[in-house]
């Protein structure tokens, strides 16, 4: 055990920081919950991408930077730390990525993971279903294979920002009649193709940050289709472990918020004081944090001596998002009666960094698996409870 | 000792919550969030006619001359409803400070008999924050200075309007100048306006808050029931029902600690800062519950815009920190608890500090 | 809405007040889970009952003062608030006499209840059953009418001091082959009756607080039978009802305690201030007492208006063992290092107050019910969530 | 950066689990818990065969030469089977002292050489706490005056014993009289050792209490797998899995906190106070809720002296606050995020303040 970084690591570091210091915009982007954010944001990734930071871990010939782990948590901590815009297609580059440089063929991963990387492919989800939420295995959208192609119909929802997004990737159902995890296929379906029609939904914020993804007798080709005919909960199973797991929410997302908390707190001392459990609250937060980190950072080491995550990730996905709900209650408690006001009024800026936060923060224990779906799976797969 | 409300009282929230259900259904709130000012000009004169608005107008101004004791069931149907309007701190709050007021203030019966027929508006500013809620429509202002009571007449002062999560709110940053005219109190007699209507704006908080908690409680229950996974209601799933059982329990155990303190409020007991502030915390943790657990069980669903949850979730996050912060009101209970040297025997219960 | 003691009240409060001033015994009583403390106990409550104090809000034909609940409050915080010895037969005389004055015939009632109030005679429950706990309708326990009599086979356990009590009430099963909740009959048991055995279970602090008890042909007469035959479930629901509610468990029984807490955190405040989550907790179990008094006399007052108690009785369960957890660890954390000290020691007299009562509340979420149990309650019966 | 155990340290603690598996069964534990002393010389010297009282001594003293990070893993086996025994004061924290004596002290080696071969009994007296555990078996004490360390022969003491509701231990308030003669460290060197020596005991504690954590969670899965209601195992409930789930929740994110913090121990990282308080404080977390579900798991079968879990409960309630209280390490983590000006910035884990 050696808890210091390599010169090499502390080298990367500092070139990423003083490249971000010299590229991150100094206004914040609009939200890419809207179409012109959603633009604005792209052309950030782009940026990224041209300096080889977009998706270090992944490798060059993809538009990767062939780095470690380590390196990619480093990226990471100096990614939040500098206030950098986020990543509005890490649906795709993340998880479907992650699934791609597993279960894709050579060509597939030639074709999706350079665009993925750039941007130039913006990705969408679509595993929910109206009836398939927290019980996922419950798809009914059908792919029947005809030839070399797949048609697709039926619907999927929550598909966030699809609205403006280029691809879909999700489960359907290849084999009739077939039930729960069996008989699907997991596929990536342009969103352009005929056929499909997309409604947006508007979120609690008034935004368009979800969809509605119908399917008319939609054509997809064979080669979309990932992993085996009829595997595709498998290839899922293994691209939701790394939505839960570290990804998705690298610690640096968590203690970026807790940094400023702590300086909201510095800054509001005198009247925080006059309530304890706002100081207890905040030191719990850095407290969590900083676990969540060490947590991270001992994971990937046993993952480079190739132990596999299993439903640690699940313990991971309730942690961190209780830990979100803990920092910016906190925050709304500190800001107090200002703390209800949106960034258009006269007073807010800072206090809309916290409401954002806080709105985001009540869906963490919902999306990428409910946190009692999460709580089940620790205790049937890790601790071995009967179902 | 007596802990029930009077006949008079139950019957009048009753009449009440029947013609809020129907008044102000949520489709009447979501219309009114569309709004550029909020607000519902009609939906006030209706609940004025219904004779809320003359609730805390003693019988001799032509008011029904109930108190704290009836608002603290009266702000729940408020908070139950959703109702977007400044009504409780114009027909509670600033009726009890009207009332508080010297009867040699120039106009306070004028005033008192206008909030009575639902033909004031007002917006009064605490310096428990620097927003004051509703001064875009506001006729007059009672705004602080001090110890100083001001009687501002819209036109007097400047505002910068700010949205809030929740889009029937308007909150105002108000400038002004304090005038020897405009002061209506002052000195000793100020200071106690100012703290009585802090708790009662508190304590109006408090009912709303505990009534939002009711909203979303029943709104989960009715979704848990409808909505199936994995073959059954998910209301059958024994996680599910602990979520809610939790928010019945914080909503149950707060409704006693509102109705003292509101007993205590209306009959100047020496710890009604306490048993205000206890209040305040016990309804704003039910509601804070009800929230999360509520948005939880409707799952996705409970994050958009099309289901109603939201309306009452947002009103509990936006008027959690009025009337004084969850700081403040932590702050003013820890304080007796644990810098008091308070008898806290068991027979003390209902006794002075 | 009226919070003030009447002039009636006020007297009453001050009349129980000098007696316990009087009476209530300098040394604290050893432990009543011994036969010698058990003893000891039982004298205190032929003095409480010659006063007129044992059973105030018992009709005085019974032995009781005809006290309505208000003056009953009154008296129990009085009583808590003098330090006054553990109630050693309330399981009979709060569980038992309130079954006893809504369902027993006045030949029982005349028969059982005054020499229950005098604690001549001292009554154990015998609800449970190895596999009849949280779930407690799975009794197997039977009693066969034979004639004028029942003769009850089976086993009961967790029965409170059995081994020092002279009777048991609980529920048999009295129709052959019926299920879960009927043909059920609830039937009082003298523990000296022939085929009774009773074998002590050694609790977490090595006393025999808890025993099964054994029936081996146990001849009953069926003038012990409360309710009618069969019907027994219904008449124990009533009984579990007044244990979970306000009856077993007063306010002042959490509000002596917190009195106590704050002085203990007064006494140390310099050292519980170093770490203000102590503070916060401190004056949390305060609030949540007085709130509990305050949900006490609320509910008092419904009654007295004609209002039934329902599942709002598990509500007060929860929050009463969770309260008292609260408290008691609370204290543990402010005591420190001597916290862990048992009573025979040098420096441990206070330390075992709080260390008795920290240990007693670990069995406050599971006795009467299980919080679990109790939440399903409230979800079905009170919010109406399907089972 | 590789936050990973070595394949030696990991060996050795399987080596040293599968050992007290069979060596410190619950009967064999339930034997010693009735002796008058509370403790089993035999173990302790099977413990020493073993390697154990070996782990912190230098090679060139003939011992392993591993340290604080080797130890995270041993106490928590040492928890995991609730050893009733002062190995880890003694053949840990004792041997860290000593270590950290000047060469000039008399009789250092010896004594390094006696705890390596399992032939010393010592207990230390910290000024965290009044109380010396295991004194009453002890040879020598190791005693804090001021900054000043003794090392005091037993007879030199008078103890008075007090029972813990953890019946395997003993503590005893000390009185004695420090001497020249027995003054082994003092002024800066002494400051530091003791400082040392508390971080030491802490995390020595820490180790163990996760241990015990996740004892009482293997015996509470084995117990809600084979206890039947309602027709079925409880395990298959939800509101039991959910409990269970939280506590290994609590488990796996106080184990690298633990690491960590014995990483900079031995490494004498500056934020190690920090860190150690830190850990300490999630080990008890997890050990607090391992009980507290444990026995409502269990039931009142959890209650029984008869039902294994009693004895790992009590153990965890009984060393939560020793080697420094809850008070203590709440604050000095509080302390440092809230009073000091350090840089929190997500790259700054694994620096220094």
């Amino acid at each position: 055990m050696k808890l210091t970084y390599t010169p090499e690591q502390q080298s990367f570091r500092l070139e990423v920081r003083e490249w971000l210091a010299a590229n991150v915009p100094k206004e914040k982007l609009p939200t890419y919950d809207t179409k012109a954010g959603f633009e604005l944001h792209r052309e950030w990734e782009r940026k990224l991408h041209q300096a080889g930071y977009s998706m270090v871990m992944w490798p060059k010939e993809y538009g990767g930077r062939g780095c470690d782990l380590i390196d990619w948590l480093i990226f990471e901590e100096e990614y939040y730390g500098a206030g950098a815009p986020g990543r509005v297609n890490q649906n795709g580059q993340l998880l479907l990525g992650s699934t791609l440089l597993e279960f894709g063929t050579p060509a597939q991963k030639a074709q999706f993971l350079p665009r993925m990387a750039s941007s130039d492919d913006m990705w969408a989800q679509a595993w929910s279903e109206p009836n398939a939420g927290s019980d996922m295995a419950n798809i009914s959208s059908k792919a029947l294979l005809d030839g070399d192609h797949y048609i697709l119909n039926g619907q999927k929802t929550w598909s966030t920002r699809a609205i403006y997004a280029d691809w879909a990737f999700g489960l359907f159902r290849s084999e009739v009649g077939s039930k729960r995890h069996h008989g699907l296929s997991f596929l990536m379906v342009p969103l352009d193709a005929e056929g499909v029609t997309i409604r947006p939904i508007k979120a609690l914020d008034g935004e368009d940050a979800f969809a509605e993804i119908f399917f008319d007798n939609v054509k997809v080709p064979v080669e979309h289709r990932i992993g085996d005919e009829g595997k595709g909960w498998h290839v899922a199973m293994a691209t939701a472990g790394f939505e839960r797991g570290l990804l998705l929410r690298s610690p640096a997302r968590f203690q970026q918020p807790v940094r400023k908390l702590v300086q909201l707190y510095r800054d509001n001392k005198a009247s925080a004081d006059r309530d304890p459990s706002i100081g207890v609250a905040v030191a719990k937060c850095w407290s969590d944090a900083e676990a969540y980190a060490l947590s991270a950072y001992n994971t990937v080491g046993r993952l480079n001596s190739g132990a596999k995550i299993g439903a640690e990730s699940s313990l991971n996905k309730v942690f961190w998002s209780e830990l979100d709900l803990l920092i910016h209650q906190t925050a709304m408690n500190i800001l107090g009666a200002t703390g209800e006001l949106l960034a258009s009024g006269s007073l807010a800026q800072e206090q809309a960094y916290w409401l954002n936060g806080f709105l985001f923060a009540q869906a963490g224990p919902i999306y990428a698996g409910s946190n009692e779906i999460q709580r089940n799976i620790v205790a049937e797969r890790m601790l071995g409870l009967p179902r | 000792m007596d802990f029930t409300f009077t006949e008079d009282q139950l019957m009048f929230r009753e009449a009440i919550s029947r013609f809020l259900m129907t008044e102000a259904a949520p489709e009447k709130l979501r219309e009114i969030w569309e709004t550029a000012e909020g607000r519902c000009p009609e939906l006030r004169s209706s609940m004025a006619t219904q004779g809320l608005t003359a609730l805390s107008i003693p019988e001799a101004d032509g008011g029904l001359g109930m108190g704290d004791i009836a608002w603290s069931l009266m702000t729940q149907e408020l908070g139950y409803y959703g109702i977007p309007d400044s009504l409780a701190d114009t027909a509670y709050v600033g009726a009890g400070l009207f009332s508080a007021l010297g009867d040699d203030v120039a106009g306070k019966n004028d005033y008192l008999t206008k909030i009575c027929d639902g033909e004031l508006r007002l917006a009064i500013g605490h310096q428990c924050s620097p927003l004051v809620a509703d001064a875009h429509l506001a006729e007059v202002l009672l705004l602080q200075h001090g110890d100083e009571v001001h009687l501002v007449p819209r036109d007097n002062i400047d505002e910068v309007v700010n949205q809030s999560i929740d889009s029937s709110r308007r909150l105002s940053q108000v400038t002004w100048q304090p005038k020897p005219e405009t002061c209506i109190a002052s000195g000793e007699a100020g200071a106690k306006i100012w703290h009585e209507t802090l708790n009662r704006g508190a304590l109006s908080v408090a009912g709303q808050l505990l009534g939002l908690a009711q909203r979303m409680l029943d709104l989960s229950v009715d979704y848990s029931v409808q909505r199936k996974q994995f073959g059954k209601a998910i209301g059958s799933f024994q996680a599910v029902k602990h979520h809610l059982a939790d928010v019945a329990g914080k909503i149950e155990i707060a409704k006693p600690v509102l109705y003292r303190a509101a007993c205590s409020l209306e009959n100047n007991h020496p710890l009604t800062d306490v048993h205000v502030s206890q209040a305040r915390n016990f309804c704003s943790e039910a509601a804070a519950l009800a929230a999360r657990h509520g948005l939880q069980i409707h799952g996705a669903m409970g994050y958009t815009w099309e289901v109603d949850l939201q309306m009452f979730m947002k009103r509990s996050w936006a008027i959690n920190n009025t009337w004084g912060d969850s700081i403040f009101h932590q702050a003013r209970v820890q304080d007796y608890v644990l810098n008091s040297d308070a008898d806290l025997a068991p027979s003390k219960t209902f006794e002075g500090a």
